[in-house]
């Protein structure tokens, strides 16, 4: 393993940011040229991520220091194999939301603000997974979180900036608790780069501190229990692919921020000998029970998607709090299935409302039969979430339980398996009700629709196969990449 | 007791210009006039300028004005220089006040602070 | 010796004379009063430049007013805080004017626009003086020349309400100026000496003989500069000062004036008064608490205001707290970071201010609940603000940032970080006000006169840009002024 | 596993073309059956061996001795099945069906821990399906019961598996070494064990009538098999097995549903195999796996024999099909569906255990294996009797007795699928050495022996004896009262406290927003509150008078003492600021005048009040001082003015004192 310079992680981060401005100038001219910009700035962008393959499958890391602003304070971008797991399944993701949006978004008003901010929200995300230092990590972190703002309101209803306007408070919390955490690593260990030793040597009240102000940061992101309040507001509203994205990858960035926190600024001997780790696996605990248990009681179907978030959330979050290997291949692996599950869910959703413009669950009935091949995906990835075998999902419940089992604490398995329960009771009537249920054709009108357009459809069975195909085949791509990332993580991870 | 009025005489400028600095202040406080403000602003500034002088004073002590064969003892002459600076800047600011004052009586007609007072109240700024 | 050797002494004179000369030019040729002050304070800013050039490169030198050496003449010390605040000074000044060549006679009477700019140049005059100068009693003078020039330039909007804050501002800036005097008084009775550099020398045995005196005179010198920078509870004439007076003294008010008592009250505190004394009386601590009580307060009346001016008014209560709060800590870091913050803020609340004033200049709304949808309309001041606003909540990337971090930073070097928290709490707070208006702005349909504003003149926008862009160049690049400010900073506590 | 391949094309393809490839897909199932009965060596096969390197076990698969009797029983039976339904049935059943039994085959030669979990759930979900598939609101409702019911199941054996592979460290199927409460949990919901048992009623009687037939093949049976392979033998699951046989038995009589009835009766027969299975020996397990065979075969020619009926009369209540009573116009059921009835009468001998049907030797087993297990043996002996009973009932009410318009005549296949099964069933029963070789402990069969013939006539005897002392109660049948149900009693508020409970944390979830919105609200109230602070400082300022109030009189005693002291003179300033020698004479005669005024300045503030008061009368002339508006007519004390001035002032003041006062005693 070897550190590298490589220009390519600026170029990732950097592309799309220009490229923001090139569609801003576009789009007063052509609505065409900007959605087929967009869509090829997120493939390009997707490309130049893969580009980095070779390296990192080598087990080198690449970095990259564009300028120091302070002493010990400096923009600068580390690839390692966590980054790149990540950003590699963002920057896809986002090309197949990029394309999806083509369709949903050509009715909705205010296109031409809706896809600068997605791709430099783009640039900003890809920019958290690819920080070299903690400082370059929040900034690009406040980035994303302010600039999806615009995604949250796009709709502009009420309840969408009041939505929108909690969405940005939390923020604002979350990053001044990080930024207080930050302040605090910075004191004690005079910088915050992530590609030295652990920053903070034993635990002090001072580093409590830090690790509580990192928590709340990141946590508020990942819609850790008592801050995940803007989570089910703010994703409903927004349109059905910044939906996708909002719970697909954003939330992850969160879980991103604090597995950093955890291996790089902490070190994972201290989270064992502090004892830390107790107050993130009880509140993981509490978030997966609540966001499970609340999804059930929801009848808005992105609304219950968005609680079904949190709950997903909170098995990541519990793969960190368990900190064994397996524990932590389910971990990152989860992020990974999650993404793709909760894509397809919220694209599929989103098909679904564009076509039949009912939200409500007990209106979905008999969908099935008139959008099959939405629904089938919907079907995929919502078995998926339950965990049943073949799927993805099932795979790293399965690692994490694993891991859970190493550390000894079967009690977080049957938490798992409650909450798998309960997914299972608030998908299935979606999935029955869609597939087998009767249109009541006396109290609503029967739902009388074409299956959503192609353009739409790609990306939800790119998103829904790859649900499968993670699941079936095990020598997938992103099992590998969790496996390999734990494991750098665990060496010590630099 | 005594001992203490001895002091206070001893030190009369010093105390007094504090009591006038107070008066001022009080005037200040308590007047809603706006001229008498202005006049209790006066006071309070001419309180400082004789503490100030009074610092450089010398009991017993001449003008410092080099003449020949003068054995006596100066008073400083830098504070009075001083506060002629001082007295300057102070007519300036009373100056500037009282046009306030002219101004403020054209808008409202009167120049009583309370009167002000509830004549804004009525309206937004 | 050269022309640039007197350089010191010219920042300061050359606007200070043509302050008077002003009234003259605009009798004369009315169209060059503008263009005068442009380059007078263009001349006062390279002069600035190039004092700060030589202060980097050859450390801080002393200039003697008339060649006259200190215990008699006035003496002026370049030291990087000088150059420092002189720059800024200068910096923030100069688009402040240029945006009021047009903003102005839109709020001004016809007749007094010259004077306006004496009265301009007359407050940057003094605000050089007070940055530069080292000599007590010259500080006494500029700060009187900045009071009456402030209350001036709030008054000659000459409506009943800028009438009256001035009217309210002057006396109790009087009041200040009083203390001040009375404070300078007791420590010229006591040590004979009203330059800083001999003060300092003389201060340490006099303490020791009439401690009480010291402390009477460090007390009023407190509430007098205190009641100046508009600390904590000495604010009241704040509020209505700058949010009634034209926008582009507000600007100045709000940006600069207050803070140049800030960098007076440094000067004395970390120059002139021994460092021991700090321990006799529990300045920092009370300037601390006070700080903090400004930052928390200042920034819950601005919540509750309508008046979008009035909000940033109070916002600037806050801010001032900021600046106090890195005084009071005393930690290198934390000193860095208020010195940073005053010129930060000052181009960020310059910005604030003019972009409020852009909205009132094209529609005439001043209320924050009609600003709905002004980002639709007038995106580019709406930006301005919104990058203003998020400066002030210190969002990375924005140079509000920077003077948070250090300010963070230097609570917790000072082992309080309870301190780190209350800047954080202010941020958050700063968020709750600021936010809901770019929110409103960019995402709310426009209404009334909103809906259809005025044509802004390209050069205020041109100001609001070149703001906007100070505040993202000094956020990503920090350096640019750190340099300066750290050695102040070290030069000040002596390390 | 070509049906895995295979299914999902079947709704899609033409009507002719999927009947043929269901044709040869029957075909070759049955062939893989008997290739399975012939005992030919069946090669261990592993998929997806690259899942071992990330600590799962690859889906491989082995031919365990138990599997292959299970796994004949599976194909055979599923292929027999799929044949009834083979025109009748709905294309997308059909598909699922295929699925269904991939499934169970697959669970059936799982060699390890996830390939079983892995089929465990497809079966699962294809069952469920399969009874969505009818798609009636009652179906629906039990099918997603089912499935909720079924994969808090698989979730239990993912857990028992988890245990047992931290246990263990191998995902091998064996006998567990950890989690076994949750493997018998888990299994117990697959193979209806007492509590767990509803969803058999929910979910059989509800499918339409192929699938049913499908239905009753595989689930329970793979419980069964489950019980035998992977839970140790105890008595605890013996005498499990026994009650469920009586149990099931009970049940069934009640029911007047001919599927429902059927239902019950898998439970009862259930019983039987897991008896067999607790308490294991040769017999046991032979006779267990043996049932299993046997019993899905006649099971499933019962379920043809009641589809049939269905599907011909258009009822299945026996209570409807009897309710013409002696009408001479509608022909008898067994007339009208000579093949149904003859076949539900030879299943209806099988399972009674006669005999020359199959039946008998599976019994014949596993009588012989419960011998000498205490009460278990004699519930079980109990069962038998009872399952002649409930038989006589199905035949006669629903053959017999019942009456129906043949409104629609049984197809081709149906028949066909009727006469294999019954054909099946005695043939094995005559000859049951067809299946030695894959019987796992090769148990003799030697069967027909006169004992084993004499008690199963007796307990048909007895029986049918009961049947017709019974024979009235049981044509009407009883419902038991709702609260007796498993449902009602159980699983109901199982069910609903669940939902309660997220009820409750989603309250819990909006009070926390609601928190964070009041602390948002009291917050702003908060704010606003500090939007008067101006004037609530100065009202506590006004009114705790304290300080303040004390250095204003001071102020106040100050001025007046000064006014005094000067009379109507009133040139104040200019005698203060002009001449200081003046200044002095006038301080001594305000001294003199004021008399102890300046004293008490000066030292005491104990008379300061009464001085005041004196020199307050003094200067009456006031009416606007301080001191009257503080202590008169407080509200006259505009807090508007400049009172914050004021307060600032105040603080002046007091500063100024201290300075005073240090002042002078220091010089």
């Amino acid at each position: 393993m070897e550190v590298k310079t490589s220009f390519l992680p600026v170029w990732v981060v950097m592309f799309p940011m220009l490229m923001t401005f090139v569609i801003y100038y576009v789009e007063q001219h052509s609505e065409k040229m900007r959605n087929a910009l967009s869509v090829a700035t997120a493939v390009v962008t997707f490309l130049s991520v893969v580009a980095l393959y070779p390296e990192i499958v080598a087990g080198n890391i690449i970095e990259y220091r564009m300028f120091q602003l302070l002493p010990n304070l400096e923009i600068s971008f580390r690839v390692d194999i966590l980054s790149f797991s990540l950003a590699v399944l963002s920057s896809f993701v986002w090309m197949l939301v990029a394309v999806y949006s083509v369709d949903y978004m050509c009715k909705e008003h205010g296109c031409n603000r809706y896809y600068p901010v997605l791709i430099i929200t783009l640039a900003s995300c890809m920019g958290i997974f690819m920080a070299g230092d903690l400082f370059t990590l929040f900034v690009f972190f406040e980035a994303m979180s302010l600039i999806s703002y615009v995604l949250v309101v796009h709709e502009e209803t009420v309840d969408a900036l009041k939505a929108g306007y909690k969405y940005l408070i939390m923020t604002i919390i979350g990053g001044l608790a990080l930024f207080f955490g930050i302040i605090i690593t910075f004191e004690v260990a005079g910088t915050v780069s992530l590609s030295g030793p652990t920053l903070f040597g034993e635990p002090t009240a001072l580093g409590f501190f830090a690790f509580i102000s990192f928590l709340i940061g990141f946590g508020m992101k990942a819609g850790m229990f008592p801050l995940h309040v803007w989570l089910p507001d703010a994703h409903p509203v927004a349109p059905s692919p910044a939906s996708a994205l909002l719970s697909g990858i954003m939330l992850k960035t969160g879980a991103y921020g604090l597995l950093r926190v955890i291996f790089h600024v902490f070190g994972i001997e201290l989270m064992r000998e502090s004892g830390w780790t107790l107050i993130l696996a009880v509140i993981a605990v509490i978030t997966i029970l609540l966001g499970s248990a609340v999804a059930i009681t929801q009848e808005d179907l992105k609304r219950r998607l968005a609680y079904s978030s949190i709950g997903q959330m909170g098995y990541i979050l519990l793969g960190m709090a368990i900190l064994t290997e397996r524990a932590l291949i389910g971990n990152i692996f989860h992020i990974f299935s999650h993404a793709f599950m909760k894509s397809t869910l919220f694209l599929a959703a989103g098909a679904i409302i564009l076509k039949t413009g009912k939200r409500n669950i007990k209106d979905l009935g008999g969908i099935g039969r008139q959008m099959p091949f939405t629904m089938f995906a919907f079907t995929l990835a919502a078995l998926a979430m339950i965990g049943i075998p073949p799927f993805n999902g099932f795979l790293s419940k399965w690692t994490l339980a694993l891991g859970a089992m190493d550390a000894g604490v079967p009690f977080y398995v049957i938490i798992l398996l409650v909450s798998s329960l309960l997914n299972g009771l608030y998908y299935l009537p979606i999935i029955i009700a869609a597939f087998f249920g009767a249109e009541h054709g006396h109290e609503h009108e029967p739902i009388k629709v074409n299956e959503a357009p192609y353009k739409m459809l790609i990306p939800i069975a790119i998103l829904a196969v790859s649900c499968l195909l993670f699941g079936l085949l095990p020598t997938n791509l992103p099992f590998d990449l969790s496996r390999v990332a734990a494991d750098f993580l665990l060496r010590g991870g630099f | 007791m005594t001992d203490t009025l001895l002091r206070l005489h001893q030190n009369s400028y010093y105390f007094f210009s504090i009591v006038l600095f107070i008066i001022g202040f009080h005037t200040m406080l308590t007047h809603n006039n706006l001229i008498k403000k202005i006049i209790g602003m006066n006071i309070m500034d001419t309180s400082i300028f004789l503490f100030f002088v009074a610092i450089g004073y010398v009991r017993g002590g001449r003008a410092p004005i080099l003449e020949p064969g003068a054995g006596h003892a100066y008073i400083n002459p830098l504070p009075s220089a001083l506060i002629l600076t001082g007295i300057v800047v102070a007519v300036s600011v009373t100056a500037y006040a009282l046009s306030l004052v002219v101004k403020l009586y054209r808008h409202y007609g009167t120049i009583d602070a309370e009167e002000i007072m509830r004549l804004r109240g009525g309206e937004t700024l | 010796m050269s022309a640039a050797a007197h350089l010191p002494a010219l920042t300061v004179v050359v606007p200070l004379f043509f302050a008077y000369l002003m009234p003259l030019l605009a009798r004369w040729r009315k169209s060059w009063c503008a263009a005068t002050t442009l380059a007078v304070l263009a001349f006062t800013f390279f002069s600035s430049l190039y004092l700060a050039n030589r202060v980097m490169s050859s450390g801080p030198f002393v200039y003697h007013m008339g060649g006259w050496a200190p215990p008699w003449g006035i003496e002026f010390y370049v030291d990087y805080l000088a150059v420092f605040t002189a720059l800024t000074i200068s910096g923030i000044g100069l688009p402040v004017i240029v945006y009021g060549i047009k903003d102005l006679p839109h709020e001004l009477k016809e007749g007094v626009l010259g004077w306006y700019y004496t009265l301009y140049l007359l407050l940057m005059a003094s605000m050089l003086g007070m940055a530069l100068t080292n000599d007590l009693f010259n500080l006494f003078v500029f700060v009187e020349i900045c009071a009456i020039a402030s209350c001036a330039i709030i008054s000659i909007k000459e409506s009943r309400e800028c009438v009256e804050a001035a009217f309210k501002y002057l006396v109790l800036s009087a009041v200040g100026s009083g203390c001040l005097l009375l404070a300078i008084a007791l420590i010229y009775m006591v040590t004979g000496h009203l330059n800083f550099t001999f003060l300092a020398a003389t201060l340490p045995g006099v303490m020791a003989v009439y401690p009480k005196n010291i402390l009477a005179a460090l007390a009023l010198l407190m509430v007098g500069l205190g009641v100046k920078a508009a600390l904590f509870p000495l604010h009241v004439w704040l509020p209505d000062a700058h949010s009634s007076a034209p926008s582009p003294s507000s600007a100045v008010l709000s940006g600069l004036v207050i803070k140049i008592y800030a960098v007076a009250m440094i000067k004395l505190l970390y120059k002139v008064f021994p460092a021991t004394f700090a321990g006799m009386a529990p300045v920092m601590a009370m300037l601390l608490w006070m700080s903090t009580l400004a930052i928390i307060i200042g920034s819950m009346f601005a919540i509750v205001q309508e008046d979008i001016k009035k909000m940033l008014a109070y916002s600037s209560i806050a801010q001032i707290g900021y600046v106090f709060l890195g005084v009071g800590l005393a930690s290198h870091n934390a000193l860095l970071g208020g010195i940073l913050h005053i010129f930060n803020h000052a181009m960020m609340k310059a910005m604030l201010f003019l972009a409020a004033g852009a909205f009132i200049y094209a529609t005439g709304v001043r209320k924050l609940s009609q600003l709905k949808g002004i980002g639709v309309t007038m995106p580019v001041p709406a930006g301005a603000f919104a990058i203003g606003a998020m400066a002030m909540v210190g969002i990375p990337v924005t140079n509000g940032f920077w003077s948070k971090w250090y300010l963070a930073l230097g609570a917790l070097d000072a082992g309080k970080p309870l301190f780190a928290a209350v800047v954080l709490v202010s941020s958050l707070l700063n968020g709750i006000y600021y936010l809901p208006i770019i929110v409103n702005a960019f995402f709310s349909k426009p209404e009334g006169a909103v809906a259809k504003p005025g044509r802004l003149p390209a050069v205020m926008t041109g100001t609001l840009v070149v703001l906007g862009a100070g505040c993202i160049i000094f956020g990503i690049f920090p350096s640019l002024v750190l340099g300066l400010v750290s050695r102040a900073t070290r030069l000040l506590l002596g390390l | 596993m070509g049906c895995f391949v295979i299914a999902p094309f079947l709704p899609k393809v033409s009507e002719k073309l999927r009947r043929n490839v269901l044709v040869l897909m029957l075909c070759f199932m049955v062939l893989l059956a008997f290739y399975n009965l012939s005992g030919a060596e069946l090669r261990d096969f592993t998929v997806l061996k690259s899942l071992a390197e990330i600590g799962l076990a690859p889906l491989s698969f082995t031919a365990h001795p138990y599997a292959r009797m299970a796994v004949f029983g599976f194909l055979f039976v599923g292929a027999i099945a799929l044949l009834y339904g083979l025109q009748v049935a709905d294309p997308r059943e059909q598909a699922v069906s295929l699925v269904a039994v991939a499934s169970a085959v697959g669970i059936g030669f799982s060699a390890n821990f996830v390939s079983l979990f892995f089929f465990w759930e497809v079966l699962t979900f294809s069952v469920a399906i399969l009874i969505l598939l009818k798609q009636t609101p009652h179906a629906i409702n039990m099918g997603y019961r089912f499935m909720i019911f079924h994969v808090a199941g698989g979730l239990l054996l993912f857990l028992g598996i988890l245990q047992h592979y931290a246990a263990t460290g191998s995902f091998v199927v064996e006998k567990p070494a950890a989690g076994l409460i949750f493997f018998a949990l888990a299994i117990g919901f697959k193979a209806a064990f007492l509590p767990l048992h509803v969803w058999v009623a929910w979910g059989y009687p509800t499918a339409s009538f192929p699938t049913s037939v499908v239905l009753a093949g595989l689930t329970t049976k793979i419980g069964v098999y489950a019980v035998a392979r992977i839970l140790p033998p105890h008595p605890a699951i013996a005498l499990m097995g026994a009650s469920m046989a009586v149990f099931g038995i009970c049940c069934a009589l009640l029911q007047k549903d001919m599927r429902r009835l059927l239902s019950y009766h898998i439970i009862s027969q259930v019983g039987y195999m897991v008896a067999g299975a607790g308490v294991a020996g040769y017999y046991g397990i032979d006779g267990s796996m043996l049932h299993v065979v046997n019993h899905m075969l006649y099971k499933a020619l019962l379920f043809m024999s009641a589809g049939s009926v269905l599907l011909a009369a258009g009822t299945e209540n026996l209570h409807d099909l009897g309710h013409h009573g002696e009408d001479r116009h509608v022909p008898p059921v067994w007339r009208g569906l000579p093949i149904a009835a003859l076949g539900a009468l030879i299943g209806a001998l099988a399972i009674s255990g006669v005999p020359p049907f199959n039946g008998y030797v599976s019994k014949y087993l596993l009588k012989k294996a419960m011998y000498g297990a205490g009460p278990a043996e004699k519930m079980l002996m109990f069962a038998s009797v009872g399952t002649v009973v409930s038989f006589c009932k199905f035949c006669y009410f629903g053959f017999i007795k019942g009456r129906a318009h043949i409104k629609r005549d049984i197809t081709f296949t149906m028949k066909a699928a009727i006469i294999l099964a019954s054909a099946s069933c005695i043939v094995l029963g005559v000859y049951p050495y067809l299946v030695k070789n894959i019987l796992p402990y090769h148990s003799k069969l030697t069967v027909y022996n006169p004992a084993g013939i004499i008690t199963a006539l007796q307990f048909l005897g007895m029986g049918l004896v009961a049947f017709f002392a019974l024979n009235k109660v049981l044509e009407r049948g009883i419902k038991p009262p709702a609260w007796m149900s498993m449902e009602y009693l159980f699983y109901g508020p199982i069910y609903r406290t669940v939902f309660r409970c997220c009820r409750i944390v989603s309250k819990l979830d909006r009070d926390l927003d609601h928190i964070y919105e009041m602390s948002g609200k009291s917050g702003s109230i908060l704010v606003s509150f500090t939007q008067r602070f101006d004037g609530a400082l100065n009202d506590a300022y006004e009114k705790s008078g304290g300080m303040a109030r004390r250095l204003a009189e001071r102020a106040e005693q100050f001025d007046s003492a000064l006014d005094d002291a000067y009379g109507k003179s009133g040139e104040l300033a200019k005698k203060l600021a002009g001449k200081a020698a003046e200044f002095d004479d006038a301080l001594d005669n305000a001294y003199e005048k004021s008399g102890d005024v300046a004293k008490k300045l000066a030292g005491k503030a104990a008379e300061l009040d009464g001085a005041l008061d004196g020199m307050y009368e003094k200067s009456g002339s006031h009416s606007r001082s301080l001191w009257d508006r503080l202590r008169g007519r407080p509200t006259d004390w505009n807090i508007k003015n400049l009172n914050f001035d004021s307060f600032l002032m105040a603080l002046m003041l007091g500063l100024f004192l201290f300075i005073l006062i240090y002042y002078t005693r220091n010089i």
